[in-house]
């Protein structure tokens, strides 16, 4: 082709990211031709882990992603569910790790607003925002210093465009010192016949990029950046941080949804990563047809910016559509109520190619299908380590914890991994849109109200959850424990899930053992999926989180949506009545290796996990749903991190009431108080309730009573009792980091 | 000694508070103000005017973002 | 009897204001560019982050098209409820006395607080006890209530403070725990708190109503 | 021409920002410093500085709570 500007070589292609082979392939795919500048940028973008999933692609396929309420699948910006009543929710999860790691509170905001546009990318009006954050240890500085930081750029964000904030989760392990995890999940209602698609057609329609002006933000920015471990280059990618923006993004939302009302738009594509050169290649490449783009009629915000830069900018707060052109003048106006720069940049052609032009040069043309479909996948090579790939966590518990039963639940509530959170989610706003039935801290999941019909009224549950911790003990079984702790976490708010996202944070699967983690841990996604019976509708990956000091522990984060037939019955968390007899519930084999507290006596991680009964944990999450449903149960709470006391506990805290509990001593007492292992739950209610929960292979055993102001537990020999006071004490642990 | 640090958004870093100025200006009568950003005052007293590189560098701006400019009492702007 | 709620771009809480006030009588939405308040009995000024809260929260709403008309109603002794963004906006727009500061804490706050209704009887509290006390939440960054001594001394002897956090509650230092002033006429009232999410049981609280309930009676009289 | 505004807390206003920044300074090594207020710095481009007084009493600063001040470029400071 007659492309102008410089050719460059494979040495410029290596540093952009392309291994010496794709290179060549690259090359082929240009019928022998080398790519110019323009190719070359946008190439090494699309064929990056980042956009072009290469090594994790041939995993994705063998997740569960059909059948059940699913109505939109992965492949668009989100995947959606059935709700009923003619609705649907879109959600997904989404990484923003390496950019939140160079500068937090943009990285953290950006990641925020980036989810929020896929989600209106398919229509869907955002409803709640959750967080998912891994930090190395508190006494770190630098980890102290990136969680004050994300949070507030979390907050800063969905706070301002009006989105609420409803859950989240949050650990301090020291794998995560170096490469901290900031994943958000976002939530989205549409009328399911309002879905829309972001694949391009019809020839001669026009490509109207809408919303901010290009600057050279994030430019070898977010794809590159996390396509390679972070090292000493940090520095050189450190001028192009994006801002953001969240109030042009609100005007931006607004703008898309009216444009959708009214019928004006043939597709929908945000601008995330690769900016405009994932925006166009994906919509003509879902569309089967050819895009042709004219940088010269982008806005900018800075002077001379090259062609290329143009293309792969990752400026936020844009997003392109296709419209017929008779929608033009409809659409523009629609632009300019909402306050948002729109220009019609290209059309769509019949060509199959994507050609970039500078005013009438023609500086790049590049096969569609060799940008998004020809990029090598590889196979991985997975092998179970030899040795331990992690250390042991530093030890901060002198005593084995059994002299002191008491003083070790203190300890487990002071620990950053299951102190109060709030010191961190009251930064956000939960109740914006007022839909918002459960907040953080009142229920294990967030529950959100769905417009009544008639008498009913109807609502989902959704909730996000991953112990990388016990992921790296057992990446299977691990992984298995982290869907159903989310299933966990429903069920305790009275709902039954309906489709789950994740975000598969994990080491450099080059190397065989973050190969293994990985397809170990999709393996057990997979099988967790089909035994809750519910579908992946999207997700992201998130790979090469690892530097010198080693990778972080594989990091599945899961996010489940779900069903509540009567939000006035939604679960709650907290023992709330004098009186009420406490029971445990469901399968529980508690185990003190890979526990909280095993951790914090710095012992090793276990070469594997206890295997979980799972139709027995399923048959346990089902009577629980069902007694809250039927609103027979007074409160509900799995038993996680910390083991049966800590959840006692805070059910205490939750509910501002004490318990007096006495546990058979069939167990060791340490384990019985302190083990963890999926499946059990801890519910309050009348006896006769709690009696109705057992049978049909249910393990229910009432244990105690809710009663006064203290917390009182036998277990064997071992005794403990405690004050609210001392407990709510220990629990604020958090508060100090942020006064 | 009296000091006062101006930090402002690095040139090509995305000014958000600038542009929204910029375009509010105009519809109070305002005419003809261009470039507008907006950035951070800080006004202290030091003892030893020599460390406030320092302290700009690692908590008065965010270097990433922020270019920053120190005027000492007297010493003009 | 009719609210307008005003819709400015980065108003967060306007459709929950709308929902709040249908509860009590009928509302509309007014626009930021609109040059009338079609003809509505009392105006809600919304919470959000009105044009991002940039520069000063509430300093450039202060100056949009519609804000003139809602000047012109207050002065003419229409009801005016400026609801946390839209308390800071009444401020920057002298109808209300004082500004907002950012929080002592210098983050923004979430949190259910109680509040105390203070003074006489107002077309805001005029359906509630005096020292009744509401469970009501405070979602903000720029909360903090200040004034000179001498115009806080003038607000309490003229009994314009009408709503203060009961105490313990103060959730951003605002002077004298100040949560809710009004003009000295009594027609416009500013608010840190948000009674549009406190009239449902099942999102936390039904305290809020009583707010909105006033004032529509007022309004109506 | 080029003109800076300079917007501060008035004196006793509390001032958060400034208070947490001499908080922090310390912990940093950073001895000696103290009074330390935190404001906004205004940056703009203007046709007719006569007007920027105006600009600052309407929209830039609020009186009640901020002082402020107008640097013109060369003017000094
Ligand atoms: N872990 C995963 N599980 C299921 N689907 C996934 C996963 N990761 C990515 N996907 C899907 O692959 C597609 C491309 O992902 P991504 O590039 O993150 O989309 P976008 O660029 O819109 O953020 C999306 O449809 C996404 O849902
Ligand atoms: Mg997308």
């Amino acid at each position: 082709m007659s492309a102008v500007g410089s050719i460059p070589g494979v040495e410029q292609a290596i540093a952009l990211g392309l291994t010496e082979a794709e290179y060549e392939l690259v090359v082929a795919s240009l019928d022998g031709r080398a790519p110019n500048e323009v190719e070359l940028a946008m190439f090494s973008l699309l064929w990056s882990e980042h956009c072009s999933y290469k090594h994790s692609k041939k995993l994705l396929r063998t997740l569960p992603s059909s059948g059940g309420r699913l109505v939109l699948g992965p492949g668009e910006n989100a995947g959606a569910v059935d709700v009923g009543g003619g609705l649907a929710v879109a959600f997904k999860v989404e990484s923003h790790n390496h950019p939140s790691a160079v500068e937090p509170f943009q990285g953290a905001a950006t990641g925020v607003g980036g989810i929020l546009r896929d989600i209106f990318a398919v229509g869907a009006r955002p409803i709640a925002v959750l967080d998912s954050l891994r930090f190395g240890e508190l006494d770190s500085e630098r980890s102290r210093y990136l969680l004050e930081h994300a949070v507030a750029g979390i907050g800063h964000y969905g706070n301002s465009i009006g989105v609420p904030t409803v859950g989240g989760e949050v650990y301090f392990e020291a794998p995560y010192e170096h490469n901290c995890l900031i994943n958000a999940m976002c939530v989205g209602l549409i009328e399911t016949e309002r879905l829309i698609r972001s694949a391009a057609s019809g020839p001669g329609n026009l490509l109207v990029l809408f919303g901010a002006s290009t600057g050279r933000d994030g430019i070898g920015g977010a794809s590159v950046l996390a396509s390679a471990e972070l090292g000493e280059g940090d520095e050189a990618k450190r001028p192009s941080v994006q801002i953001g923006d969240p109030f042009a993004e609100k005007k931006l939302m607004l703008c898309s949804l009216d444009l959708l009302e009214r019928g004006l738009l043939v597709a929908l594509q945000d601008l995330g990563a690769a900016g405009l050169t994932s925006a166009a290649a994906e919509m003509a490449s879902k569309g089967a047809v050819g895009v042709d783009i004219d940088v010269a009629r982008v806005p900018l915000r800075e002077e001379g910016m090259e062609p290329f830069e143009i293309m792969v900018s990752e400026s936020q707060e844009r997003m392109l559509c296709v419209i017929e052109p008779e929608a033009l003048e409809a659409v523009l106006g629609v632009c300019e109520h909402w306050e948002t720069a729109a220009s019609v940049i290209g059309e769509v052609t019949a060509s199959g190619l994507v050609r970039v032009l500078d005013s009438d040069t023609l500086v790049g043309e590049m096969p569609v299908a060799a940008l998004v479909d020809d990029c090598p996948l590889y196979d991985l090579d997975p092998r179970a380590p030899l040795e331990p790939i992690y250390g042991a966590p530093q030890r901060v518990l002198d005593s084995s914890g059994e002299e002191d039963p008491g003083e070790t639940l203190l300890a487990l509530l002071r620990s950053p991994n299951i102190a109060d959170r709030l010191p961190l989610f009251e930064q956000y706003d939960p109740v914006v849109q007022s839909r918002t039935v459960r907040r953080p801290g009142q229920s294990d999941a967030a529950v959100l109200a769905l417009p009544a019909r008639g008498q009913e009224r109807p609502g989902i549950a959704v909730a996000i959850d991953g112990n990388g911790r016990r992921v790296a003990a057992d990446p299977y079984r691990g992984t298995i424990e982290a869907v159903l702790e989310c299933a966990a976490n429903l069920a305790c708010a009275g709902a039954e899930p309906l489709g789950l996202t994740n975000c598969l944070n994990f080491g450099n699967p080059e190397k065989p053992h973050i190969a293994w983690q990985l397809s170990e841990s999709v393996r057990g996604l997979a099988d967790a999926c089909r035994a809750i019976g519910v579908p992946v509708v999207g997700g992201n990956v998130s790979l090469y989180n690892e530097g010198a000091e080693g990778p972080i522990y594989p990091t599945p984060v899961i996010g489940l949506v779900g069903e509540l037939p009567d939000v006035r019955r939604a679960g709650a968390l907290g023992f709330c009545s004098e009186g009420d007899r406490i029971a445990l519930v469901g399968p529980f084999a508690p185990e003190i290796a890979g526990s909280e507290l095993a951790r914090l006596g710095g012992r090793e991680l276990p070469g594997s996990l206890g295997e979980l009964d799972i139709p027995r944990v399923l048959a346990a999450q089902r009577v629980v749903r069902e007694g809250v449903r039927s609103g027979s149960l007074s409160s509900a709470h799995d038993i996680a991190e910390g083991g049966l006391a800590v959840a006692l506990a805070e059910c205490c805290l939750a509910g501002g009431l004490g318990a007096e509990i006495a546990l058979d001593d069939t167990v060791k007492p340490l384990r019985a108080l302190f083990g963890e292992g999926g499946g059990g739950f801890v519910v309050s209610g009348g006896e006769g309730a709690l009696r109705a929960l057992g049978g049909g292979g249910v393990s229910v055993r009432i244990v105690g009573s809710v009663s006064g102001e203290r917390l009182t537990i036998w277990s064997g020999d071992a005794r403990i009792e405690l004050s609210l006071e001392r407990m709510r004490e220990a629990h604020g642990a958090l508060r100090a980091l942020f006064d | 000694m009296k000091a006062r640090v101006l930090v402002r958004p690095k040139a090509g870093i995305l000014d958000p508070q600038g542009a929204a100025v910029e375009r509010a200006l105009p519809a109070l009568g305002f005419e003809g103000v261009r470039d507008v950003r907006v950035g951070r005052l800080i006004e202290l007293e030091v003892a030893d005017p020599a460390r406030l590189e320092e302290m700009c560098e690692r908590l008065l701006a965010n270097p990433l973002i922020e270019d920053y400019e120190v005027l000492l009492e007297g010493a003009g702007g | 009897m009719k609210f307008g709620v005003i819709s400015f771009p980065g108003s967060c809480d306007d459709s929950d204001a709308l929902s709040a006030c249908r509860r009590v009588g009928e509302a509309v939405q007014l626009w930021h560019a609109d040059h009338d308040l079609a003809g509505v009995d009392a105006v809600v000024v919304p919470g959000g982050f009105s044009y991002g809260d940039y520069l000063r929260a509430g300093a450039i709403a202060r100056f949009a098209p519609i804000m003139n008309e809602v000047i012109e109603f207050a002065r003419a002794g229409g009801y005016v409820m400026g609801i946390c963004n839209g308390f800071q906006v009444c401020c920057e727009a002298g109808l209300l006395p004082g500004a907002l500061l950012t929080n002592v804490s210098r983050r923004f706050v979430f949190r259910q607080v109680r509040v105390r209704v203070l003074g006489e009887p107002t077309a805001f509290t005029g359906t509630l006890e005096r020292g009744a006390e509401l469970s009501i939440p405070v979602k903000h960054t720029t909360g903090r209530y200040f004034a000179p001594r001498a115009t806080l001394a003038r607000l309490h002897a003229a009994g314009q403070v009408v709503l203060s956090y009961a105490p313990g509650e103060n959730p951003n230092g605002s002077l004298d725990d100040i949560a809710g002033v009004v003009n000295e006429a009594g027609n416009v009232f500013g608010l840190m708190p948000h009674p549009e999410h406190a009239v449902d049981e099942l999102t936390g609280s039904t305290d809020g109503l009583s707010l909105f309930a006033s004032l529509a009676a007022a309004a109506a009289a």
